[in-house]
């Protein structure tokens, strides 16, 4: 970066992360439980630091936070990670720390007659936390260019319907309020997929072509120039939970029951931990596709030649992409 | 006994008796008003100060704050809602919004006219009024979504119910407070010509109580408002055919925080249009014409 | 102006036999959390149809409460209180009042639409008939120019005038009026009293009058009953109907008003001896 | 009860030369979206210091609007109201008004607090001195029982009684009485009058008091200001210094009372000449 | 001429002159009131009633349903509450957000009386108000949240913020239009005692304006509810456990349904323990007390 800062400048005593609710989020859980960024801190010679952990219920909230300098770390999905990258560019130039997991995103279903896009109508409902704008309407949208042909990407968004998580879970397993189809995440979409009626009708995965991130972790540039120690020990405490998370998945699926209060069974979520599907990795994996496809749509105004470009240098000896 | 102090007395004066004065100018008589009474007396030109005193503040703080992804600058918004007027569909937007709320406060204003009779004719009536406005008032939308989506699915009847939720306690409130506070004589008066029920609330109760009534109106509308805009996120509405609260949404969830500023700024200036052109003239061609408010 | 009687003094006979209005045994009480006042204790009289029936009294002795009995706004604690035979269990638009305060005109009405509200209301009159009657009734009171003006732009004697023309206006068989007078100057009131007599030589309405004015009672009344306050009770009644305007200086009048006066003035034990009690 | 007064008819003199009150040339009007409703017309009269002064005439005459004026409630459109040799600008507690409704009274005060109120709320008496005072005047007024009833629980007259209690607990220099005796009993009206009467020679304050009954006029005033209506003029001025209950049925008296019943009568124009102007 | 029809006269009786009754027994005088009346006298029971009664249709509407993520049954329900109660955190939850509720309440309360004190004494102040009302009242609170943040960042000062938005407005507007609504002759007299500003605008105008008041506090009291349950979800916490939104929230996320319902059902208890122990007995001393209301 071209702001050189000398050691002597004195770094924030206190960092402050904000997290989401999800089983997506287990890493930042983990760092909270073990005090990951405390000891890395340490380790750097920052010494006594204190860690904030602000929760919040939507992505909204949380960049209203970050770009008001209340939180230091946001994290969420890629969809929003790329739009505010695009957004501060020039003035506060958000970018991305580090991946939190690479996770598949189901379509459900409870349409037996339901088994490919093309089987959607006009009877059909298709919840999704936010028309056009969440990651899963880009999902969605992605897959429809793939089976429509291009530049149809937009065909189904039409019957596409806004709906936080839980109130889609609802919906689609009461089967009463004429949603028949549900885009979600874990782990709602395991959920779901527990009644016989539901079933998958396409994941992100076969869409990208492969596993891709689902969640990342982002911050403001100057934070990062200002605080370069703070802002490393962050990156090593994210790289150490993802060790410790595959070392023993037991372990970390206790840590986000006591975290979340969660009422689930420790089976349940052992189970998603354990899945070969999902990963816990700082590596971006296939995040340029979204860009790209965001891009193409008109949603963001600068083209990303790399995934380089929206994230910070830290993580560049990965093989993201 | 010590002499008292002397009394003060009224001098006498004497009698007289005139004729009546010409009243010829009788209808020139006005008090004069200086220049700055009469510029102050025009209420538009006040209040129209008043928001360019709004809009100066706004702008004198935003310049320097130089954080367009929170607090966008005054001509920012202001460019954002022309462009959001002319290309985008801010208006078709605001018109989808409006109708709904009229259609949800429509509802609200005769449900709560229905409860608060009911809880002025009877005393159960009362109990059922008391108890479920103080249930119900303080839920959040969010609580009846689950009852809302099995009676109502999705779309618009939703919307109407949750509106009505925003209508109906607060209206009912201010109303029966209103009810409860017309004075004996005039209700009275009113039971003495026969009137019982129906016509004894339209005819006497709703008329005295009229003021508190108006300003349940005007704080039913302004909630209807807050909850149309957050019940469109919740909701939702299958793309294409969202209002206002989903221009809100999505331009939040872009980053194109001067298009938020922009709808937001439509709902202001609905309520300045509502206070301005509805409340205000049947507020002075009632209870202001009537001697009923000052 | 006054109608011939005879002069013999007997127990009612012939068409008016049964009095139109029994009052019997009315005990009338307010009840708050704190305080029960008795307003009226046990009064007893009969109206017939016809009478100027006057309620003469101390303030305080229950003389609206009374009206507000037989209007149907208060039920009786005690006793009864029937019209025509019937037990009074509400109000309604076959007894008119006009009460003591000011606050009794509609406000969103003008002088016009608050003398045609109770006609209109009742379904007593066509809306035209209404109209024409309550030109006719605003005149009467004089205050034709005021026809379309608010109530909160009269004076309080013009308010009291056009509650008086409201109430004359339904032609109602009982007129139960409430210190009608009171807030108007002495001419208008000897108009005012002129044109409730001659309306009642035209009509024979039934009339309860409140007055605090023992000239007052005697010129407009045909029957006085003479109450005692607290708690309010029956002292006498009289028969004042050989007395009208133009005998007012006369001895006789005299006569009859220092008797009542002295009937008041023995009575003056005031509010001090009774007070609401628990 | 009545002061000796010497019989010289006279321009003022001596210490009570100037005026206390001067109302020189004063016009109040209504204004009102649609109506201009002229009140009092060009009115002009001087109250001296110690002065009883009527104001008389018929309903609507703008009797209530001159003492609004006089108490700083309106301003007048035209000419000036002086006190003092100041110009009147607002209210205040140096004239303390009786209105002529019955909702002047405070519902969320008791009897006692509303008496005590102006005396507190103007820091002129102490607490304790402002409840002593309080007890003093509900008893003058007869309302001892009553002492800590809320307002509506009493009658129309009760209730003005206690207007008149809180108007005369804060001696003030200048009373202004809109009719505060119209609801009251003969008996009690006139044990009002003989009070009024014993505090003013007491404390020889000066009173403007507006009345419609003319005998009332002449027995509580020392002058009166006769009004004719339609807008409201100065008529005449008389003096009636000379009466007071005791020469109330004699000739003098009768003659006095008759001249002004004329005068009112000549002027019987009424409403129907004059109404509200656009 | 003929003969008119022969008018109606009364008959002649004779006159009388009686003594006073004995008033020994006049204490006792009482209208009988029947079984019924006196048991349907009793509000508490009546009420009771009420809430057996919505009780009941809610465990017959629920259980046939059999959709617990929807609309869980009441015993459902109440046996999640008790849970929640003694193994969960309810009641500490309940606190955190009564504790921010009513300073969001005080500080709101607090301004409206100045903003409306403000507007009855200026004429610009009326202006102000009344524009600042149509304004912002019907802004959602996402509205302020990027100011929020800017001011007052996180945390309870936040939160704070955007209660006095929900209470500030609609209170504003009550009293306003109460205070308009006082009669003129108790603002003169109250003037004539030399009141002004804001001893005049205390001693009198508030008083009685109170039922306006009053509604309007109940009003705005319900919607700092609304709003701290919304408002909670959208600031999140930053520390400590939350408040009962976020335990609303995180139950949902988890699709405990029945503990949602227990989180509401918390919010209604306090709207009816506020209802039924504050608001109802400061009525009874007030203006039931006065007269002002029946
Ligand atoms: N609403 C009320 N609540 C309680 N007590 C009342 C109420 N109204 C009147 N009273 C009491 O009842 C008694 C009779 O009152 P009422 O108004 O009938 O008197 P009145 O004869 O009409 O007097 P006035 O000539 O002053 O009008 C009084 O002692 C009064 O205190
Ligand atoms: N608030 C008002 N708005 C408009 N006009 C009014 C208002 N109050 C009184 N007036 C008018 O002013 C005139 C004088 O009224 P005012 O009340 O002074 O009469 P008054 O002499 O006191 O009569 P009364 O003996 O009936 O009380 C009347 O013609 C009346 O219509
Ligand atoms: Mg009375
Ligand atoms: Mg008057």
């Amino acid at each position: 970066s071209s702001v050189t800062t000398t050691p002597a400048r004195a770094e924030v005593k206190e960092v402050r992360l904000a997290q989401q609710f999800g089983i997506g989020y287990l890493p930042l859980q983990m760092m909270r439980e073990y005090k990951l960024i405390e000891k890395a801190a340490k380790k750097l010679g920052l010494g006594d630091i204190k860690v904030t952990w602000a929760r919040f219920s939507g992505g909204a909230a949380m960049n209203d936070a970050l770009l008001s300098g209340n939180v230091d770390f946001a994290s969420g999905g890629v969809g929003p990670l790329l739009t505010i990258w695009d957004k501060s560019k020039g003035n506060l130039n958000v970018k991305g720390v580090a991946a939190l997991n690479a996770m598949p995103l189901y379509l459900n279903t409870n349409n037996p007659k339901v088994k490919t896009l093309k089987d959607f109508t006009a009877n059909d409902k298709i919840a999704l936390p936010s028309v056009k704008v969440s990651v899963q309407a880009r999902t969605l949208q992605m897959a429809a260019e793939q089976a429509f042909g291009p530049g149809k990407y937009d065909v189904l968004d039409k019957w596409t319907v806004s709906m936080k998580h839980p109130d889609g879970v609802a919906a689609l397993l009461s089967g009463k309020s004429g949603i028949t189809a549900h885009f979600t995440s874990p782990p709602f979409m395991y959920q779901e997929l527990r009644d016989p009626k539901v079933h998958k009708v396409i994941s992100s995965y076969d869409v990208l072509g492969g596993p891709s991130t689902f969640n990342a972790v982002w911050a403001r540039a100057v934070f990062r120039n200002d605080n370069p120690k703070m802002y490393k020990a962050v990156v090593n405490a994210l790289k150490k939970s993802m060790e410790m998370i595959n070392a023993d998945k037991n372990a970390a699926a206790k840590v986000y029951i006591k975290q979340t209060h969660s009422k689930l069974s420790l089976k349940f979520i052992e189970k998603i931990v354990s899945d070969p599907e999902i990963s816990f990795t700082i590596t971006p994996r296939n995040t340029m596709k979204y860009a790209k496809f965001m891009y193409k749509v008109g949603a963001l105004n600068t083209k990303a030649k790399s995934w380089k470009d929206y994230f910070f240098p830290e993580i560049y000896g990965l093989s993201g992409s | 006994m010590p002499e008292k102090p002397q009394k003060i007395t009224p001098p006498l004066r004497p009698e007289f008796e005139r004729g009546l004065l010409d009243t010829a100018d009788l209808g020139q008589i006005r008090r004069p008003l200086s220049k700055w009474e009469k510029i102050t007396n025009i209420t538009l030109l006040r209040r129209v100060l008043i928001l360019v005193l709004l809009v100066s503040v706004w702008q004198a703080y935003a310049v320097p704050l130089k954080n367009p992804l929170m607090f966008p600058t005054f001509t920012n918004t202001a460019y954002a809602f022309y462009d959001a007027v002319l290309n985008g569909s801010l208006l078709l937007k605001a018109w989808v919004s409006i109708k709904v709320l009229l259609m949800g406060y429509a509802a609200g204003v005769i449900i709560s006219m229905i409860l608060t009779t009911l809880a002025v004719a009877t005393r159960l009536g009362n109990d059922l009024l008391v108890t479920l406005t103080s249930m119900f008032n303080p839920l959040p939308a969010i609580a009846l979504l689950p009852l809302a989506l099995l009676w109502f699915g999705l779309g618009n009847g939703s919307m109407v119910f949750v509106l009505i939720h925003a209508v109906l306690w607060p209206l009912s409130l201010a109303t029966h407070s209103g009810f409860l506070s017309v004075s004996n004589t005039m209700r009275m008066a009113g039971r003495n010509y026969g009137l019982t029920g129906i016509r004894y609330v339209g005819n006497i109760l709703i008329m005295a109580a009229f003021p508190s009534i108006l300003s349940g109106l005007k704080i039913s509308w302004a909630f209807a408002w807050r909850t149309l805009i957050a019940a469109e996120l919740v909701f939702g509405v299958s793309s294409g055919s969202g209002g206002l609260g989903w221009f809100i949404y999505e331009n939040k969830n872009e980053l194109e925080i001067a298009y938020v500023f922009a709808g937001l700024g439509a709902v202001i200036i609905i309520g300045l249009g509502v206070e301005n052109l509805i409340f205000r003239p049947i507020e002075n061609a009632t209870v202001r014409k009537w001697g009923m408010q000052n | 102006m006054i109608p011939e009687i005879t002069e013999e003094v007997a127990e009612p006979q012939g068409s008016a036999t049964r009095p139109l209005l029994e009052v019997d045994g009315a005990t009338l009480q307010y009840k708050t959390k704190e305080h029960l006042v008795t307003a009226t204790y046990r009064i007893d009289f009969k109206v017939y149809t016809g009478d100027r029936f006057i309620l003469l009294g101390p303030t305080g002795c229950g003389k609206s409460t009374m009206l507000k009995g037989i209007a149907g706004f208060m039920l009786p604690d005690e006793g009864t209180i029937r019209l025509n035979d019937g037990v009074i269990t509400g109000p309604g638009p076959n007894r008119m009042m006009v009460f003591q305060e000011f606050d009794q005109l509609f406000p969103w009405k003008t002088v016009k639409q608050n003398v045609m509200f109770p006609m209109l209301a009742s379904s007593r009159f066509s809306r035209k008939d209404a109209e024409k009657q309550a030109i006719r009734f605003i005149e009467k009171v004089n205050l034709s120019k005021f026809t379309d003006v608010y109530p909160h732009m009269l004076s309080g004697g013009m308010k009291q005038r056009v509650a008086i023309a409201r109430a004359l206006a339904m032609e109602a068989d009982v007129l139960l009026m409430d210190e009608p007078f009171a807030a108007l100057d002495a001419l208008t009131r000897l108009a005012m009293q002129e044109e409730l007599l001659q309306l009642w030589d035209d009509l024979r309405f039934t009339v309860l009058f409140v007055t605090h004015s023992i000239e007052e009672a005697i010129i407009i009344g045909n029957r006085i009953l003479v109450m005692s306050p607290h708690p309010g009770q029956v002292k006498a009644e009289l028969n004042v109907h050989q007395f009208d305007h133009d005998n007012q200086g006369g001895e006789e009048f005299k006569k009859l008003h220092d008797k009542i006066h002295n009937m008041l003035f023995a009575d003056r034990i005031l509010e001090e001896e009774a007070a609401p009690h628990a």
